[in-house]
């Protein structure tokens, strides 16, 4: 439901409790999870997708040339565990890194993973008629070479901080005897594109829309079998029969607990919840230019001015409070608190209704006799878009709807489904919207999402099109210091140069809250992604019920080739 | 009155009232008279009179708000109709005692084929197969004498025309070769043509069966050729009773009276008996007195204050009329009190 | 017979016709062009694109869009869903089944008791039991389809979880069960949808039937039955509802939209993957073409629903059937 | 007594002895049922009609949307409140209003509707009438719900006066057909005749002698479009695409808690009520004008 939108660089570490366990003589392998979600997953390209279920299912399908550690550093190749790429080397210089392909990996479809495939996935997710996020995220890359089958290296501009990270977190790596047979431009209604083939420890099995995705455990990858033999994301058409299809014990796993979900969990004493740092925060923002004409400032929200008005009669903290009640912490700015570089002191514009009020007094604004206020004729009135899927959102804009009212602003909410909303900001075609973004390990993500360079090019995400070069220039600043203390100095400053500005009001930064089944054996949810150790997660032979031994798949598998390594 | 036998059905002070919003209505106000076995006996009247809820009466066939009075009695072969159980009643209806309306048209249900139509008495009444009550049926339906039976037993009631259908209904009431046989206006809604053929497909079938009839009608015609014995109801009472010979010759009650002139040449169809001034007065609300004072060119100051009794006027000829007790007053008559237009519509 | 049928589908055709005008009028009166968010969205692919154009003939002047249209339609091409990313009348086709079933049982369970709630109330009509009866009838007649939905979702899967959350089948192990298993999987999660579209439309059948045996008992026919020595029952039942039967029939026809409309919501509440769902959801996601193809489906089925209920009509009275 | 007969005389003569609205308020008043439904209603209306005097709070006003919120029913909240903290009470009274002001004037935009094209097309008559009639075929096989989430997804953000527009445009495909027939029949009748006979003027035959015949079937049509209109408001509120955010309709409360039907009961169960007896209420009294008018001979 949630957007993944990916951003790009730096580094930090996070925390988790740890659950797993160590145990895996080869009888406790088996088990099926089943995950509840509240939609489809879009597209199962690495590139392409944007929703969370896409995402969680390429990254068990796909691999990447690295991990990122749980620690999720992103400072040169600290932490960073080995995927496909058994070793790399870095270049005297540091501008280049060759990376050696594990000689046993193989794609699901038993043909062995080459470096051509990774010079591939970089040249196809850089191609401008694929038109993938992804391309403005790797600008750094400047090119990947393959000498030799099981020699990739990656060529990059300039010296940073998140080469390595650029490198392999942004780019699962793609079998290029699969896709190359296809124009960039026609990936998404192709075939592969439905059917999935990797090199990940799950491979694909089938995907009913708005019913299920399977997938089985690759028992003879190279990395080894994972513990659990089936992963299924049972879909639900909407959010509250994903709640209750979990609570019924039809589903293992939820992935995003509301507060009002709690009391009812707790009445189950089969499961438990678990809470994690995650990296994503909420706001509501306002369109800086004007959606009949955009080369004109918006009629209201171009004045900095009123936008803090706005923010200043705000009660954020009340707003978080009520919706996400213990599970959500006021947001500070465009960060979350997980980031190493975030001060979690950053200045807040206060809420001050009173001065809100004087505000958009002394900038003309005037009470007329509806309470709304109107200047030269134009009322003070605008629409909010949000997601009719999260009802979180509709909510945060409904109570914002009512705070504004109190400061005589008429605030229309239009409730839109997800895509259509995403359509109407890209096209800049809404006057403000409530939005998440769903972070990166690295905070660098927001330079594309409230940076000059994302409110310009054209695939950037800045879609309020605030632009201030001051800011631009401290994230920048920010970005290019290895010293995290110099970044975390630079990044206040920019946090403070946008709150100041307020082109938007930020609303909250949620705590992620999992349910799951007591029988399951989960390891460490990382921050990004909680479902990266997945293949780790494991359920005791004695707790397993009826459908964990369900037989396998009656579809054969596409080629179950030998040449299997067991580490 | 003269039979030496005990009567087939002897009904007593039958009173049925219907109990409706506007009051009650003593449709059937305490009627009696006999039926013996074999013989025919006429109802005559105008409509509204109480012959046709008499009739159903017998098969105890009134709907609410209608209702036999408490005290009524009819014996049918030795058991009170009145008190029977529901079981018991439904035992005789169609089988000792079944009837034959005057609408042929829409007495027999439009869904079934006649043929199961006739069947399913005898379904009901005898512990017969599907098969043999067809047979049966068809049997019955061939002696009422409808050609091809068995292929008109196959056809729905629309497929048949008027004269057929009634034949259809006298096989169904004949079926069980009942006691009795209530004929309500049997032949109204037939062609003149057909009228004749009815009545004596009746009257011959009688012979064989050997059943009585109740033949109620507003045609003295029909009685004359058909009915040995004539009760006259006016205003829900029997006001005249005799052999039909002795009735023709010598009517007593002026209302017979008024009858008798307006009766058409037989085979003339006339809807309405329309010479005596006036209509039947409302069930709800019987004057006082005798019923038909108000329409009476004889009427004086007794009839309205004494509501006459059945007087003794000749042998098995009994009259509600105080001319029996002051018959010179015959000779003088005088204009109705009513016009037709002083009585309201019901 | 076979003249009067033909002759039916002719004014179908005409009437389908027409509904597909308006429709196409509705897109083209709309402020805004309902496309445009399929148009520039730069997730839909450029096939997609093309298959609108060409549907739409979008760039074309409005008459020829128009022909264009029509002729389509008249292939059974109603353009594409980009939300699905399939064409229109294929997802329909997929989703049609699943109303179809929903209603076939809605139809036939709601007749069976409406017309069984009619006769109780008739063979005691007038008593506390027929006026209870009629209240209870009309206290539903009168309910939003949704609502009760809501209701019985709530009842049966949260306070008493006799019956799944929602969905045709359960998605994850019905793929692994025994033909068995899956018909009792099946019929477990249609239970409660099904039955919720029975409940809506049962007042509707009991009312009509009701006054349909009323006017029936007075028939002559019906004290010739009586007459017979048949008993009360037995007319109700054999000569009275026969009869009564008949007015009923057309109300098969009529009650096609009712139930379409019910099964949309209940659909939506319980998750049944059929059109109304789609269409529900189509609305979410502006999918316009599928919602246009629901809305042009949804006519077809009523017309031709009127169709069946005239020819079950012909078929039940002797006295047409004749002709 | 045999010959029961039962004649429905579908018209009356051109004077009826008491007016047909008349008649209909005797009927009503005269049966418990309908009296009961009348004064149900009537509490309904009056709590609508005087929803800024009754309602306890401000059916927009969020008092504090921490403390206050998913409250269940209390003497304070005799319905609770909603996530956003609103008093549920406050916001059905208002709702009351929001809704049957809707159906009412939906309902007139029908009737006008109705009652002209069903009298064009049966005072036309013969071509231009079979044509409009094959056109109403056509507008009566399209479920009435369809055919608005067809309009409601083409005209996204719908003032309310547009949505009554709409409901009312999709609500007088039955009464037209209906009055169609009273014309065609009253046309031939023998009172019209005469009048025409009498040089009447067309005008002023469908006033004095069309107009008072059509009275009853349009009571009777508008009575129950009411219960209907009020019914598809709330399904479309429920699907999202009726009344926008923060107005109150009955369905729009109850899509606000459906999210959360388990634990926020509350918010289905009242506002849904509400639409129930309203509808039940104007069915009682449909049917009960209906069978006064039939009965009428």
């Amino acid at each position: 439901m949630a957007p993944v939108k990916r951003g790009v660089l730096l580094c930090m570490a996070l925390l988790c409790a740890c659950v797993g366990t160590e145990s895996s003589s080869g009888k406790s392998r088996g088990g099926t999870l089943v995950i509840s979600t509240g939609g489809d997953p879009d597209v199962l390209i690495p590139p392409l997708l944007s929703t969370v279920q896409a995402g969680q299912i390429s990254d068990m399908v796909y691999e990447r040339l690295a991990d990122i550690g749980d620690s999720l550093n992103t400072v040169n190749d600290a932490g960073f565990t080995s995927r496909l790429a058994d070793r790399w080397t870095w270049s005297r210089d540091s501008l280049s890194i060759a990376f050696h392909i594990d000689s046993g990996a193989k794609w699901h479809d038993g043909r062995p993973v080459r470096s051509s495939d990774v010079r591939f996935t970089f040249q196809s997710s850089t191609d401008s008629t694929l038109g993938s996020g992804v391309k403005a995220l790797v600008s750094n890359i400047d090119s990947v070479t393959a000498p030799d089958s099981a020699t990739a290296i990656f060529w990059f501009h300039a010296r940073t901080p998140r080469q390595f990270y650029d490198a392999t977190y942004q780019m699962p790596i793609m079998p290029e005897h699969i896709w190359k047979v296809i124009a960039p431009s026609s990936w998404r209604g192709s075939d592969p594109a439905k059917h999935p083939i990797g090199s990940g420890q799950y491979r694909f099995v089938r995907w009913i829309p708005r019913a299920v995705v399977e997938l089985a455990a690759d028992t003879a990858n190279y990395r080894g079998a994972p513990k659990l033999s089936r992963l299924i994301w049972s879909i639900a058409p909407d959010f509250n029969t994903a709640v209750t299809r979990f609570l019924s014990g039809e589903t293992d796993f939820f992935e995003v607990l509301r507060p009002e979900n709690l009391p009812e969990v707790a009445k189950h004493p089969e499961l438990r919840t678990k809470q994690y740092r995650g990296l994503a925060y909420s706001f509501a923002w306002f369109n800086l230019r004007d959606p009949a004409n955009h080369s004109r400032p918006h009629p209201i929200f171009g004045d900095r001015e009123l936008r803090r008005a706005l923010t200043m009669a705000t009660d954020r903290a009340k707003l978080v409070r009520s919706v996400y009640d213990s599970l959500a912490l006021p947001a500070l700015g465009p960060a979350v608190r997980a980031y190493p570089t975030t001060d979690p002191n950053l200045a807040q514009i206060p809420f001050d209704l009173p001065r809100a009020r004087q505000i958009l007094d002394s900038l003309g604004w005037r009470l007329n006799a509806e309470g709304v206020r109107e200047r030269n004729g134009r009322l003070l009135q605008f629409s909010l878009l949000a997601a009719s899927t999260s009802k979180q959102r509709v909510q945060l804009a409904v109570l914002l709807q009512e705070q504004l009212r109190q400061a005589g602003v008429k605030v229309d909410v239009e409730q839109l489904e997800f895509p259509v909303l995403v359509e109407r900001e890209r096209k800049r075609a809404f006057d403000a919207a409530i939005g998440q973004w769903n972070t990166q390990p690295s905070p660098g993500s927001i330079r594309g999402s409230w940076g000059t360079m994302g409110s310009r090019a054209s695939s950037g995400t800045n879609y309020s099109s605030y632009e201030n070069p001051v800011f631009d220039a401290y994230v920048d600043s920010a970005l290019a210091s290895f010293d995290p203390a110099k970044a975390k100095a630079y990044f206040t400053r920019a946090y403070e140069t946008i709150i100041e500005d307020a082109p938007a009001i930020w609303l909250a930064e949620p705590l992620p809250t999992v349910g799951y089944h007591s029988r399951l054996q989960l390891a460490p949810l990382r921050s990004d992604a909680w479902w990266a150790h997945i293949p780790e997660w494991w359920i005791p032979p004695d707790k397993r019920i009826p459908r964990d031994n369900a037989p396998g798949p009656t579809m054969s598998a596409p080629a179950e080739s030998a040449g299997k390594k067991t580490p | 009155m003269t039979a030496t036998t005990p009567p087939l059905v002897s009904i007593r002070d039958l009173r049925t009232w219907f109990h409706t919003e506007g009051g009650v209505a003593r449709a059937v106000d305490g009627v009696s008279f006999d039926i013996g076995a074999g013989e025919t006996v006429g109802i005559v009247g105008e409509s509204g009179c109480g012959k046709s809820v008499t009739a159903l009466s017998i098969l105890r066939l009134i709907q609410p708000p209608g209702r036999i009075e408490p005290g009524s009695r009819i014996e049918f072969e030795g058991r009170d109709i009145v008190t029977l159980g529901d079981e018991e009643i439904r035992d005789i209806r169609g089988n000792r005692i079944s009837m034959i309306f005057q609408e042929p048209m829409s007495a027999l249900n439009p869904v079934f084929t006649v043929g199961d139509q006739v069947a399913e008495v005898a379904r009901v009444h005898a512990d017969m197969s599907r098969k043999e009550a067809w047979n049966r049926a068809v049997e019955m339906l061939a002696l009422t004498g409808i050609p091809d039976a068995e292929t008109r037993a196959r056809q729905y009631p629309h497929q048949l025309s008027g004269g057929m259908r009634q034949r259809v209904l006298i096989a169904m009431a004949l079926m069980m070769k009942p006691a009795l046989v209530i004929a309500d206006e049997p032949t109204t809604a037939l062609d003149v043509t057909i009228q004749a053929q009815i009545l004596e497909l009746l009257v011959e079938l009688q012979k064989r069966i050997g059943t009585s009839i109740l033949m109620i009608t507003h045609d003295l015609g029909v009685i004359a050729e058909t009915t040995s014995r004539v009760i006259v109801m006016y205003a829900g009472e029997v006001v005249e009773q005799a052999d039909v010979d002795e009735l023709f010759a010598k009517p007593h009650h002026p209302y017979t009276e008024g009858l008798m002139h307006s009766m058409p040449h037989i085979g003339h169809d006339q809807e309405r008996l329309n010479v005596i001034p006036g209509t039947v007065p409302a069930p709800t609300d019987w004057p006082a007195g005798c019923r038909f004072r108000e329409r009476c060119p004889y009427s004086w100051d007794l009839c309205e204050r004494e509501h006459p009794p059945l007087y003794q006027v000749g042998v098995a000829h009994v009259s509600r009329c105080h001319l029996a007790i002051e018959p010179e007053r015959r000779n003088h008559p005088h204009p109705p009190l009513v016009v037709e237009e002083g009585v309201a519509a019901a | 017979m076979l003249r009067y049928l033909a002759r039916r589908l002719g004014q179908a055709a005409v009437i389908v016709a027409i509904v597909a005008t308006i429709t196409f009028a509705l897109i083209h009166l709309a402020p805004g062009d309902p496309f445009s968010a399929v148009m520039d969205n730069p997730n839909v692919s450029e096939r997609v694109r093309a298959t609108l154009r060409a549907q739409y003939g979008l760039d074309r002047p409005l008459p020829e869009q128009f022909v264009r249209y029509v002729n389509q339609l008249a292939h059974g091409e109603m353009g594409w869903s980009f939300s699905h990313d399939r064409p229109v009348q294929a997802v329909l086709a997929t989703a049609l089944p699943n109303t179809l079933l929903l209603m076939a049982i809605a139809l036939v369970g709601s007749f069976g008791l409406g017309i069984l709630i009619a006769l109780i109330q008739v063979a005691r009509r007038g008593s506390t039991t027929d006026h209870t009866l009629s209240a209870i009838s009309l206290f539903f007649f009168s309910m939003p389809d949704f609502w009760l939905a809501i209701l019985a979702l709530l009842a049966f899967t949260y306070w008493v979880p006799l019956f799944p959350v929602g969905g045709a089948v359960d998605p994850v192990m019905h793929e692994y069960m025994g033909l068995g298993a899956r018909i009792v999987d099946r019929l477990w999660h249609l239970a409660l949808p099904a039955l919720t579209l029975t409940v809506l439309a049962a007042p509707t059948v009991a009312r009509f039937q009701r006054a349909a045996l009323l006017d029936v008992l007075p028939a002559d026919y019906i004290r010739t039955a009586r007459l017979k020595g048949l008993t009360e029952r037995e007319i109700l039942r054999r000569h009275a509802l026969r009869n009564a039967l008949l007015p009923i029939i057309s109300l098969v026809g009529l009650s096609f939209p009712a139930l379409l409309t019910g099964a949309f919501f209940i659909e939506k509440i319980f998750a049944w993957p059929g059109m109304g769902l789609a269409v529900v959801n189509a609305i979410g996601t502006r999918d316009y073409p599928l919602v246009v193809g629901g809305v042009i489906l949804g006519s077809i089925m009523v017309t031709l629903g009127s169709i069946l209920a005239d020819l079950l009509y012909v078929w039940a009275d002797p006295r047409l059937r004749a002709n | 007594m045999s010959g029961q007969t039962r004649d429905f005389a579908p018209i009356s003569s051109p004077r009826p002895r008491e007016s047909p609205l008349a008649l209909g308020v005797r009927r009503i008043l005269r049966a418990r049922s309908s009296r009961a439904a009348l004064v149900v209603l009537g509490i309904i209306v009056l709590a609508g009609a005087l929803a800024p005097l009754i309602a306890p709070y401000d059916p927009a006003a969020q008092p504090d949307i921490v403390a206050l919120k998913d409250l269940p029913p209390s003497l304070a909240h005799p319905f609770g409140t909603d996530p956003y903290s609103r008093d549920v009470l406050s916001r059905v009274i208002y709702g009351a209003r929001l809704s049957l002001l809707i159906g009412v004037l939906a309902t007139l935009v029908s009737l006008t509707l109705g009652v002209a094209y069903g009298a064009i097309a049966g005072y036309a008559g013969g071509l231009v009438d079979a044509l409009m009639m094959r056109v109403l075929d056509a507008f009566l096989s399209i479920p009435r719900l369809l055919l608005l989430i067809g309009v409601l997804v083409a005209w996204p953000r719908l003032s309310i006066a547009a949505l009554v527009l709409f409901l009312g445009f999709t609500g007088w495909f039955g009464l037209s057909r209906i009055v169609r027939g009273q014309v065609l029949a009253l046309k031939h009748a023998e009172f019209i005749t005469a009048a025409r006979a009498l040089g009447a003027s067309r005008r002023r035959i469908l006033w004095r002698h069309l107009l008072p015949n059509l009275v009853s079937p349009i009571v009777v049509a508008a009575t129950l479009g009411v219960a209907h209109v009020v019914v598809l408001e709330a399904g479309l509120s429920y699907l999202g695409i009726g009344v926008p955010q923060p107005q109150a309709s009955w369905g729009n409360i109850i899509q606000d808690g459906a999210d959360q039907v388990a634990a926020l009961w509350w918010m289905s169960l009242f506002p849904g009520l509400f639409i129930v007896f309203t509808v039940m209420t104007l069915n009682i009294l449909g049917e009960a004008l209906r069978d006064a008018y039939e009965r009428r001979s």
